[in-house]
């Protein structure tokens, strides 16, 4: 299993049955293909629907019908089409259950940095602040370090997305939560140590007196 | 009021210096055959307000590439590197803005209210140079209402009243910049005559547009 | 031609081919009598639709069509529905041409008072605050006095619905504009003499160089 | 996930005391059969928050004909007198709001933001005792979303994951007040089978809807 399944495996855990779930490009789009069959979850697009399905067979796809990062996708029976000001009434409203997102830099506040290095690379935030902001569930998917360099610090130096919205850390290493006494490691993947774990993450990390086994 | 007219009279009302919303996002729902008249036009100094940056080809980014624009005012760019280089370079004045704010910034502009209370980019470089404002013990950003001298949107039906239908997601920002600019301007896929759309499933009244142009 | 059928009358030839306009309820609804039939003017009716077309015929009302007073109308082809969020978008936005509405009081600096007599009447605003403040014209239609009483004030004494916001008062005498000056007496109804719309009006009215009979 | 219930579990959820938001204007879009349900539920101290006080006989006006509200939040009460007679005896307390504010407040309870800087009451009584914010030289009256422990709407059509379909003029409050409760109950008429109602023209996701009673 490559790093990027087991992380879309494990986050694909904490959906529930009946939840609205908005997922990041990327690594978090991954995160679908795991859902079991017999649970009803239902994915958000930013762009102005619910039920978000898979990609269309070739030379199916809907001009007309694009998810946030433009691609052609599908609509699941049961989905609906809005214009963004519901898209964000939904997202800034509460009525996301969790938003899963990818991330430059997240920090041990709970702070996140996923939408500019200045002078480099300026995408823009898209639909992301108000995604961390309103979401009731905020966690975040990605590979534990970047180019071997800690990606979850002390405190983030980039341009926050927003400050101490995250819930959770999901990495190929482990599963942290975000506490008021900081960061606690609860799931272990079993290829690391927690020494490793602890030197790949520049936060300071609170190892749960139930530490567990990953579940992927 | 026939509201139906050629695509040229329809671009005679867009002139330089104009502020200019175009509907659309990731170029699904923009008006495509206007962006290729305004490249053809060749109008610049545009202030484009728009959820995208396009692509190099489609949507609002040919009139980057084509460097019509001063200022830009969206939520994300990261797909048309055109945007960002010019930003870089200073050649292109940029404004980010969370998708949520500017949404609900148009949907003021259009609304008659005085802004937005959002929690939104509060603790991010989004705050500075923002009144905040503390309703009930929690901060919120006065984030100011956008308004256009033009709209350019798309819609899938449109009678002959201007009464609109959008097709699946390409409704996003278009019913919202119908609302929020001095002169609407809409391409439509397809003019039926006034009664075919149920009134109940009009997503913008035909009140909200001025023109419409059969594309 | 009885009074209210004089001012709804007088009022109509303000409406222009293509407004959209709101009328409050009661003589206001009577101008829509008296629109050219080759004029185009869409009614709105702020409880969510517009194209408010007539009375339906007794037997074919429809429980889930009623106008803002709650009574069974008609929809006009052309109309649309919409909720109460858009209603309002409208009406404050600007997009509402004129609304036509009576009054208990107004005054010479165009301040309306139409919705609540203090310990007595207290009927609500409903959505004429709204309409006040967002129409791009605001014209009063009533009859000139109230048992004897001037109705039209130097200064309102009931509870404001809205300040200096009204753009003309029409009345069974005449026709006056609200300018930056006081109140402009611009049309008369000829079977009045200018005193005697003095003596009925508290305000002390500005007689126009080119005072015109009343068109009706 | 069924949220299909029956009138009898949809009114469990109702207690003394509760905040409720009640759809429809003037008893068009009202739940009538759970303003039945609730007057032999015989529920009270209930804060109503809904366009008007109904009639006498409908909608609104027989919660309040039966005293079971202590609190009402609304536009307009001409048309029950019994509102007005109760809040003149001091026995109901009424917070008057315009009409387009009551819309906007709840919108922005449902909606995340921190309430609605609008122009309508500028001037009048409906100001008192509230912030008034300033923006671009134009003064603005800040009024606070509204949000409910209930809203009882009503809707034409429904699937059964909860997507409504309104029909002509009952939309009305309905779609707002689906997205500004803790739990939200709709009346529905006719519900049928998932996919019946095209993606296009569901007017309030299933999202935002929690239990379905059949009337």
């Amino acid at each position: 299993m490559n790093v990027k399944e087991i992380i879309a495996r494990r986050v694909a855990k904490e959906l529930k049955d009946g939840d609205v779930v908005n997922l990041g490009i990327g690594l978090p789009t991954m995160v679908a293909n795991f859902i079991p069959k017999d649970m009803d979850v239902m994915f958000q697009s930013e762009n102005g629907f619910i039920g978000l399905g898979a990609a269309p067979e070739e030379g199916k796809e809907d001009l007309d019908l694009v998810n946030a990062g433009g691609q052609p996708v599908t609509i699941v029976p049961g989905g609906a089409f809005f214009d963004s000001a519901t898209s964000f009434s939904i997202i800034r409203g509460g009525h996301v259950d969790a938003t899963v997102l990818g991330a430059l830099q997240v920090d041990e506040k709970g702070n996140l940095a996923n939408w500019m290095v200045p002078g480099k690379m300026v995408p823009g935030m898209g639909g992301a602040m108000d995604l961390v902001v309103g979401a009731k569930k905020v966690i975040i998917s990605m590979t534990h370090t970047a180019k071997g360099k800690p990606k979850i610090l002390k405190e983030c130096n980039l341009p926050l997305t927003a400050a101490g919205q995250v819930d959770m850390i999901v990495t190929e290493m482990g599963v942290m939560q975000v506490t008021k006494e900081g960061l606690v490691l609860t799931e272990i993947n079993p290829q690391y140590s927690v020494e490793q774990v602890q030197e790949a993450t520049e936060a300071k990390l609170i190892i749960a007196d139930d530490l567990k086994n990953m579940e992927i | 009021m026939n509201k139906i007219v050629t695509l040229e009279e329809a671009m005679c009302h867009i002139k330089d210096g104009m502020t200019i919303m175009i509907g659309g996002f990731m170029a699904a729902g923009t008006p495509e055959k206007f962006m290729d008249a305004l490249v053809e036009k060749g109008v610049k100094d545009l202030t484009i307000i728009g959820n995208d940056a396009g692509w190099p080809d489609r949507g609002i980014g040919k009139l980057l590439i084509n460097k019509q624009a001063k200022k830009m005012i969206a939520s994300h760019i990261g797909l048309n590197p055109e945007a960002g280089n010019q930003m870089n370079a200073g050649a292109l004045e940029m404004e980010l803005v969370p998708q949520g704010t500017l949404a609900e910034r148009i949907r003021a502009g259009g609304n008659g209210l005085g802004g937005v209370l959002t929690p939104t980019g509060v603790g991010t470089i989004v705050e500075e140079g923002k009144q905040k404002i503390e309703v009930d013990g929690v901060e919120y950003l006065l984030e100011k209402p956008l308004k256009a001298d033009i709209a350019l949107i798309s819609a899938s039906i449109a009678d002959k009243k201007g009464n609109l239908y959008f097709n699946k997601a390409t409704k996003n920002f278009n019913p919202l910049m119908a609302t929020a600019a001095e002169v609407v301007i809409v391409g439509v896929e397809k003019i039926v005559e006034v009664g075919e759309i149920d009134p109940n499933d009009v997503m913008t009244p035909g009140l909200f547009v001025d023109y419409m142009v059969e594309v």
